[in-house]
């Protein structure tokens, strides 16, 4: 078999330091990272190879690499390195840069190479978004009434924004995903998965996105479970707020069928976000002991959205209606670039990317199964003439 | 003569030589043997409670004759013979049978290995009862040495030498001293300088009035024997027929280095042909101008090393060179500090990163971002020219093993480490001084742990990487012991002749000259007045060429007599 | 006069060199125009660079820092866009001669003025000779030691060499075989070790410690403190009566602990002196202050066992001292992901290299340990003995706590060679058993470890490119887990026993002699060498030399080497004097008028060296 | 019972006996019909040696010396080279076949190969069966 000739391209090496990879350059492959690695199997050995292919430059293995989105960064890797490599740093930074290659427009990569651009963004988007929210509630509304005929912010409308915007964001994630799909199993020529083999995995899709279940593998539960409590928070939130914003607008009485859920949400991301702040702040474990910029862009938000969800919602109970609507520009203003932003160029796409990764490594690794069978039963053959023609 | 008593000692070695030989029958037969007088065996024969076993049994059983059956004569011959001088006997009047290298670690049949055994024994008894109690002589050491080659380990050990008040002889086949190190820049792994510790040695050379530096001079004849060697040098001169001079000398360092492999032997590195593919002197030389740049002048933006170039291949040589893994990491060092943002790859097989410092300076290359690249012993890159629409000069296709694939490695310059290799002229210095080579061509030292600077012949040192490939403090250490091994034995005077070498019997010398011919050493003289040949014993080495040429047997060779040997193939067969 | 540009930078960002007042201190030195600090691993740009020593028409450079080799290039290069003379960019490193810290300011300031004129320093800073008395100590009895020992005694020189424990030999007489050449370890130390014990210029002080050291390079003065026997080396004819009597039993050091020895004892049959000794920690007697047993002594035939000797402590003066303390392994338990400690089958090198001798515990045959009942301590031991089961599975981990910046950031250069011995052994004692080697670079560097090598994968040892990441146990058998990088794949191994190659540290005590020397040690511990090339046996302190593995790891050639190129420089220094004043002697005031007087050409008085 | 051949070796002392030594240390195993008598130099083996230890009783004779160009002695191999082949005439005259004599060139290094011939001279002696020299020779020897 002639083995195809790729260039290596020892510049990428110096791009990805902007993604967050300090240290790969380190790693003189001991392969103690694949091997202490919970993830790792007999299909996807990493991360030592995906540190191999990004000190080599080998930018398109890499691309159609899933290995990156396998990774839940528990850190043992890190932790036993001899070289000080990070190898759970680097599989962190290589997903960024993949997110960056998902993403067509090239914002995910302005972002991650840039912080500050990516704050100026923020606030430009925030500034607007404000800037909209406003004169929308004063056009048509009394800044002084939530609730009613005159609210300043009326729940419907918002409704109606918010599909608006979803349906930008899904259609976004579509084709970030479809990029995915493309750079690492339809276009992957060592990969020729069958349609069956595509069906039969779909199951994880809704598996993986509830469950997180691959986290869980990760030798510590405190992570998987704050991870879980952070992902399950926010899906409800987008829930209710999806399909049940006027239940969660009504009021000023709560309701406990909606709010019940609300505040659930509410205090799983306010404590998973907490944890994730106080973690990077004391740098307490492997994967929180590096933060990229993008990382305290992205905690910030969160935590200020929740925050300010929270008072505009406690404001609206009590019954302060100015202070309750004003609360509530700021919340949206800040949500939309949060949405807007994040979730298909930034950290919260993961929450797209790693199911899918999870179901198409299932698709990989049964076609990879069926691939190598055929290939050995192939060798079987030929070796089988060979000794009949001798 | 005195009739022979003989003691018989039979070691088990532990049981290296008891689980395979019966040692208790080899003793038993012994002890039935005519003339012994006593046998026993011992766990370790060699220890000193073993030792002292013999020096006891000697005493006290007025033994004249001693037999060790034991390991290999090679390994403790010396110190029996020490026991038997302890025990008051001429230390020549021992034999020692080999039952372990040459018995109980190669037979497994417990029968026949202690059969074997017995036979030994019964030839070493046989012969023994043919001793003769030889006398060493002492002959006059001259304290100047004569260093050849004036690289690092020469300058070393000649200094060494001289500091200690001795004359130094110290002969230089080029135009300058420094060897190799004077063409290189900076040393590994520290990048410190080569030029100061050379100007530093070489003004040290040049004040010293006991060193007496020759250039453009080699050694062309060396006669004698250790402590009275005559050197012949020969100076510079037209067409290599320079004159001549004699030096006496005591000791010999042979110091002369290596040379570099031939980059040009291997056809797909294309040296010589690819205008930008340079070894690693080459790059040297370049960096001591501060050209680091392609032939046409253009800083390279992608720069490869390629490790092991004639080393550890089964074409060229099979060793490794052990100093260009880390010269190669100071060029990735040099490369990226004289251009930063230059690219280079480092394509290796292994890393020998194992001095002290060395694994640091390894990692110190990582982080600046060097790209380690890894191949397949016995592969080879294949380096090709670029097409035009690239952004390079070259490519280098290999078989990258820490990845898997098979890759192209972009390059405007690369840096060929090519191997050390023995100098071409080694074999014609090694036949010189009487020294012997290994397969490789590199000289061979007596004992490769133990004695690593002596050689087999008396008098003869070596050190530096004529030797073996080696770093500086390697170099410098193994020049310095040898220095050492020599200042021992100048600071005693005299030096000891052993016993054993060949006599004339001159009345059954036919004075037919065969032998004057024969001998390796000159050692034997003829005596055109008497018409009789004699042996010079102190250049004698025994080798017992002329004892059987001899057509008159006029000739003994002392401890080899044809009696003795009779009398063990006899005891073998009995 | 030149005109001499001084360009400072820093290497290591550890460094406390006072690069400041090295910069003010250059700048008033005559020749140099232009100093400038370029701080922390600069990145120079060539052409600015250039365009300044054009400015200032400088024609010598000054390159100085920690290890200003490394931003070397870039002033060549300069140097030459500049029009100059390439040759004249010189270095000053502080650290290639000793001047590693804050405190050493004043050896830095000459350093950087013999490269200002252009002078290297180690020919300028000689200190002047001293008489120096003939008598040599050397601390520590293995082959470093012994070698020596030997060369200078040969010389006809006396020598007290001094060894903590009751024999001489070292590591080296553990060993079974040694690479490459698979020569037995003991046949060719034993004759040296007897040799150092018949030697008439050798005093041999077993069971002693030096622990005062006073005086000066050339007449040092040194406490020895001789910890009790109990047994008359002299007398003693290791007849094994007491140890055949004695009712303690203790785990034999000199066998790794994998079986017993009594509490008088040899360490082992050829131990030079070969005597017995009693260990104090066991003995009967001795813990109960007389009270009971003292079999040994009554039974003694030849009387010369005196429990109640007590510790002496003797002086020696010297003129001197030979550091040859060598080496132990890193604790395996420290590297817990192999659980060393845990599991009876995990072993050190040396506990292997113990099984496989022919006078080891188990005759040399290799078997996995045994679980024995210690009736006295009511416990279980895990020992080797040579009725145990012979393994079906090896496994030899390379790079145990080397080349790992957890643990030892150095690749301790032996275990490479010792565990493809290893696996030579395995494959020949035990034909049937597989054999697996996990290693990251194979150094096979010496002459013939290459061949050694191919020999070893030829015989069919699988070797596997890759670290093990940990060792576990599975339906108890021992489990190995690692990434076989050129096979791509991860790989999981069931075997029976693991064997340790664990990396070499400093001996224990080594930092205690040290400060006592006041020799210093680089940042793993071991001893610092004067200068990395061209003086790796000296030290900083005058008269104080090192030999071996406690100046870094290296193998039985290289040591034996170093230890005879040691002799060299004690025997000069006896017959010559010269360099065994403390470097440290020299004023800084000294050192620039030589440097001086060299640059203007002026001849020296002897310009001998070290 | 079988018949098993005895050969007397003649080994220099730098290379084969080294070579021999080198076996055992490797552990390579060769049968031990062999017995070894060390020489300094393969030039030292007289004719005269061989003749004895055929007529008294070996079945076999094996010489070995450091190869070509590697002799301790410079050359002393090339003597013992040029008396070979006068030495097989003169064996031939007494019907020892060509197979009993040899001279074989075995280095330092090369315990693998001492344990090779070993093996192989045994196999081909033990073929041939045992040797019994002429009495006249038996004679011969004894008026020496």
């Amino acid at each position: 078999m002639v083995a195809n000739v790729t260039r290596v391209n020892p510049k990428l090496i110096h791009e990805l330091e902007k993604y967050g990879a300090q240290d790969v350059q380190n790693c003189y492959h001991c392969g103690n990272c694949s091997a202490v690695c919970p993830h790792a199997d007999e299909y996807f050995v990493f991360p030592r190879k995906s540190m191999r292919m990004l000190q080599m430059g080998l930018e398109k293995r890499i691309e159609a690499s899933l290995e990156p989105w396998l990774c839940y960064y528990c850190g043992q890797c890190s932790t036993g390195c001899p070289r000080g490599a990070e190898p759970g740093e680097t599989m962190m930074s290589l997903r960024r840069w993949l997110t960056s290659r998902y993403d067509f427009t090239g914002i995910s990569r302005l972002f991650y190479r840039s912080w500050k651009a990516e704050a100026v963004v923020l606030v430009v988007v925030a500034l607007l978004a404000a800037l909209g929210f406003l004169i929308f509630g004063f056009s048509q509304g009394s800044i002084h009434h939530y609730d009613g005929e005159q609210a300043f912010l009326p729940s419907a409308s918002i409704h109606i924004f918010d599909w608006g915007m979803a349906a930008v964001l899904v259609v976004l994630l579509l084709i970030n995903s479809i990029r995915m799909w493309w750079f690492t199993t339809g276009g992957n020529p060592r990969i020729r998965p069958k349609l069956g083999t595509y069906l039969k995995a779909l199951y994880q899709l809704p598996l993986q996105f509830f469950t997180q279940k691959e986290y869980a593998r990760c030798g510590e539960r405190q992570p998987w479970l704050v991870h879980l409590a952070l992902m399950l928070g926010y899906v409800s939130m987008l829930v209710l707020i999806m399909f049940f914003l006027h239940g969660m607008q009504a009021g000023p009485e709560i309701r406990w069928r909606f709010h019940g859920v609300g505040y659930l949400a509410s205090a799983g991301l306010l404590f998973g976000v907490l944890v994730a702040v106080i973690g990077r702040i004391r740098k307490s474990a492997p994967h929180v002991a590096h933060s990229h910029e993008s990382d305290w862009l992205f905690l910030g938000m969160l935590l200020i959205v929740t925050v300010t969800g929270i008072v505009q919602h406690v404001l609206h109970r009590a019954g302060a209606a100015m202070a309750a609507n004003l609360a509530y520009v700021v919340h949206l203003s800040l949500v939309v670039p949060m949405l807007l932003l994040e979730v298909p160029f930034g950290k919260w796409s993961h929450m797209v990317y790693r199911p899918l990764a999870c179901y198409l490594a299932a698709v990989h690794r049964e076609t990879l199964a069926r691939q190598r069978s055929s290939a050995a039963q192939g060798e079987q053959v030929t070796a089988d003439r060979r000794l009949a023609a001798a | 003569m005195e009739k022979p008593r003989i003691g018989v000692f039979v070691c088990n070695c532990g049981t290296n030589i008891s689980h395979i030989v019966d040692t208790e029958a080899v003793r038993a037969h012994a002890q039935a043997q005519p003339d012994v007088v006593v046998a026993t065996s011992y766990r370790y024969m060699c220890s000193t409670p073993g030792q002292e076993t013999i020096v006891k049994a000697i005493q006290e059983h007025q033994l004249n004759r001693v037999v060790v059956a034991a390991c290999s004569p090679r390994m403790h011959e010396k110190t029996f013979r020490g026991a038997c001088r302890h025990g008051g006997i001429n230390p020549f009047l021992f034999e020692m049978a080999n039952i372990r290298e040459q018995c109980s670690w190669v037979h497994q049949d417990r029968l026949a290995a202690t059969e074997k055994a017995k036979s030994l024994t019964t030839a070493a008894i046989h012969r023994v009862r043919h001793h003769r109690p030889l006398n060493s002589l002492s002959a006059e050491m001259c304290p100047t040495t004569l260093v050849l080659g004036g690289g690092i380990a020469g300058l070393t050990a000649a200094l060494e030498l001289a500091d200690s008040s001795n004359d130094v002889v110290l002969v230089e086949r080029t135009d300058a001293l420094g060897g190799n190190l004077a063409r290189v820049d900076l040393t590994a792994p520290h990048l410190d300088s080569a030029r100061d510790l050379l100007t530093e040695k070489l003004t040290r050379i040049a004040s010293n009035p006991r060193v007496t530096v020759l250039l453009r001079s080699e050694l062309v004849a060396l006669s004698g024997f250790v402590g009275n060697f005559t050197a012949t040098i020969r100076g510079p001169g037209g067409n290599g027929a320079g004159p001549e001079r004699q030096v006496r000398v005591g000791n010999v360092v042979v110091a002369t280095g290596y040379q570099e492999f031939d980059a040009g032997r291997i056809t797909h590195y294309g040296h010589g042909k690819l205008p930008n593919v340079v070894t690693s002197f080459e790059f040297e030389q370049m960096l001591r101008a501060g050209r680091i740049e392609t032939r046409d002048g253009r800083l390279p933006q992608y720069a490869a090393i390629i490790h092991c170039v004639g080393s550890r291949n089964r074409e060229f040589h099979p060793y490794c060179s052990r100093v260009c893994c880390m010269t190669a990491l100071k060029y990735a060092h040099e490369l990226k500090s004289a251009n930063p943002a230059c690219y280079v790859s480092d394509i290796y097989i292994d890393m020998h990163a194992f001095g002290k410092g060395c694994e640091e300076f390894y990692k110190a290359t990582s982080e600046v971002k060097t790209l380690f690249l890894m191949f397949e012993k016995n592969e080879h890159p294949v380096i090709r020219r670029a097409g035009p629409g690239e952004d390079c000069d070259m490519l280098i296709e290999v078989n990258e093993r820490l990845s898997g694939e098979r890759i192209e490695i972009p390059a405007d310059l690369v840096i060929l480490m090519v191997g050390v290799e023995a100098r071409s002229d080694a074999a014609e210095v090694a036949r010189l001084v009487n020294i012997s080579q290994d397969r490789e061509g590199w000289f061979m030292e007596s004992h490769p742990k133990l004695d690593p600077v002596a050689t087999t012949t008396d008098g003869i040192y070596i050190a530096g990487t004529c030797a073996a490939p080696k770093d500086i403090p390697d170099s410098v250490a193994q020049a310095r012991a040898a220095a050492a091994r020599i200042l021992a034995r100048i600071s005693k005077g005299r030096i000891e002749i052993d016993g054993v070498f060949a006599e004339v019997d001159e009345d059954r010398c036919s004075g037919c000259r065969i032998c004057n011919e024969l001998c390796p050493y000159s050692a034997i003289e003829f005596d055109e007045g008497k018409r009789r040949s004699h042996v010079i014993p102190a250049a004698c080495k025994a080798c017992g060429a002329c004892v059987a040429a001899c057509p008159s047997g006029a000739i003994t060779g002392h401890h080899f007599t044809a009696e003795q040997i009779h009398a063990q193939i006899d005891g073998v067969l009995a | 006069m030149a005109r001499v540009g001084v360009f400072i930078g820093q290497f290591d960002s550890h460094s406390t060199i006072a690069f400041d007042s090295l910069a003010s201190y250059a700048a008033n030195l005559r020749a140099v125009e232009k100093v400038r600090l370029l701080g922390l691993r600069p990145k120079v740009d060539v052409k600015t660079l250039a365009e300044e020593i054009r400015r200032e028409r400088l024609d010598r450079i000054v390159l100085a820092g920690d290890s200003p080799g490394h931003f070397k290039p870039a002033f060549t290069r300069a140097m030459q866009l500049a029009g100059g003379d390439p040759a004249e960019v010189r270095l000053a490193s502080f650290r290639e001669h000793g001047a590693s810290s804050s405190e050493a300011t004043d050896r830095a300031k000459a350093i950087l003025a013999c490269a200002v004129h252009g002078v290297p320093y180690p020919l300028v800073a000689v200190p002047k000779p001293t008489v120096v008395n003939p008598a040599t100590l050397v601390i520590g009895g293995g082959v470093a030691g012994i070698q020596t020992a030997l060369e200078i005694a040969d010389a006809g020189k006396k020598v007290i060499l001094v060894e903590r424990s009751g024999t001489i030999g070292g590591h080296m007489a553990m060993f079974d075989k040694t690479f490459p050449t698979l020569d037995c370890a003991a046949c060719i130390l034993t004759p040296k070790m007897v040799a150092v014990a018949e030697h008439d210029m050798i005093e041999l002080l077993t069971n002693s410690e030096v622990v005062g050291v006073t005086g000066n390079p050339g007449a040092y003065r040194v406490e020895i403190r001789r910890h009790a026997r109990r047994v008359d080396e002299a007398a003693c004819v290791a007849c094994n009566v007491c140890t055949d009597i004695c009712p303690i039993s203790v785990l034999s050091e000199f066998d790794q602990g994998l079986t017993h020895r009594k509490a008088i004892y040899i360490p082992f049959p050829q131990a030079v002196p070969n005597a017995y000794l009693v260990d104090p920690e066991a003995c009967l007697w001795v813990q109960s202050e007389g009270k009971r047993c003292g079999a040994c002594a009554k039974k003694c035939p030849k009387e010369c066992i005196d429990l109640a000797e007590e510790d002496r402590t003797v002086t020696f003066d010297v003129g001197t001292i030979v550091l040859a303390t060598g080496y132990d392994l890193l604790d395996a338990r420290k590297v817990e992901r192999y659980g060393y400690g845990k599991y009876p089958n995990v072993l050190t090198a040396l506990e292997f290299e113990r099984i496989t001798n022919a006078s080891g515990p188990t005759g040399g045959k290799i078997v996995v340990k045994s679980k024995v009942a210690n009736r006295r301590l009511k416990t279980d031991e895990w020992l080797a003995t040579s009725d145990g089961a012979a393994p079906r599975s090896v496994a030899i981990i390379h790079c145990v706590g080397s080349r790992d910046a957890n643990y030892n950031p150095y690749c301790s250069r032996v275990c490479c060679m010792y565990s493809l011995k290893f696996a030579h052994l395995v494959r020949e004692k035990l034909p049937d058993a597989t054999c697996y080697e996990f290693y990251i670079d194979m150094r096979a560097f010496g002459k013939g470890y290459e061949e050694f090598m191919e020999r070893i994968k030829a015989e069919g040892a699988h070797v596997v490119r890759g670290r093990t990441a940990e060792v576990s146990e599975v339906d108890g058998r021992l489990v190995v887990k690692g990434e076989d990088i050129v096979q791509d794949r991860l790989v999981q191994y069931p075997v029976d026993l693991v064997i340790l190659a664990v990396g070499l540290v400093p001996s224990a005590g080594t930092a205690e002699l040290a400060t006592l020397l006041g020799v210093p040690r680089d940042q793993d511990g071991w001893f610092s060498e004067l200068n990395y090339n061209s003086e790796p046996t000296y030290t900083e302190r005058g008269g104080v030399f090192v030999a071996g593995v406690c100046q870094g790891p290296k193998d039985i050639p290289d040591t034996v080497a170093q230890a005879s190129a040691v002799a060299a420089g004690v025997l000069r220094s006896i017959s010559s004097g010269r360099g065994v004043s403390d470097l440290s002697s020299l004023a800084l005031s000294e050192i620039e008028a030589r440097a001086m007087q060299m640059a203007a050409g002026k001849p020296q008085e002897a310009t001998h060296g070290r | 019972m079988s018949f098993e051949p005895k050969i007397v070796g003649f080994l220099c002392n730098w290379c084969s006996y080294t070579g021999a030594d080198l076996a055992g240390t490797s552990r390579i195993q060769y049968p031990p019909n062999i017995n070894i008598i060390r020489v300094m130099c393969s030039a030292r083996v007289e004719p005269d040696f061989v003749l004895r230890a055929l007529a008294g009783g070996a079945d076999g004779v094996l010489i070995c010396g450091c190869h070509p160009g590697d002799c301790h002695y410079s050359e002393g191999n090339y003597k013992a080279m040029r008396r070979y082949p006068l030495l097989k005439t003169l064996l031939k005259e007494y019907g020892v076949d060509n197979d009993r004599v040899r001279l074989e060139w075995v280095s330092a290094s090369e315990g693998q190969r001492f344990a090779d011939i070993v093996t192989d001279m045994t196999e081909r002696v033990r073929a041939l069966g045992p040797l019994r020299l002429k009495t006249d020779l038996q004679t011969d020897r004894v008026e020496r």
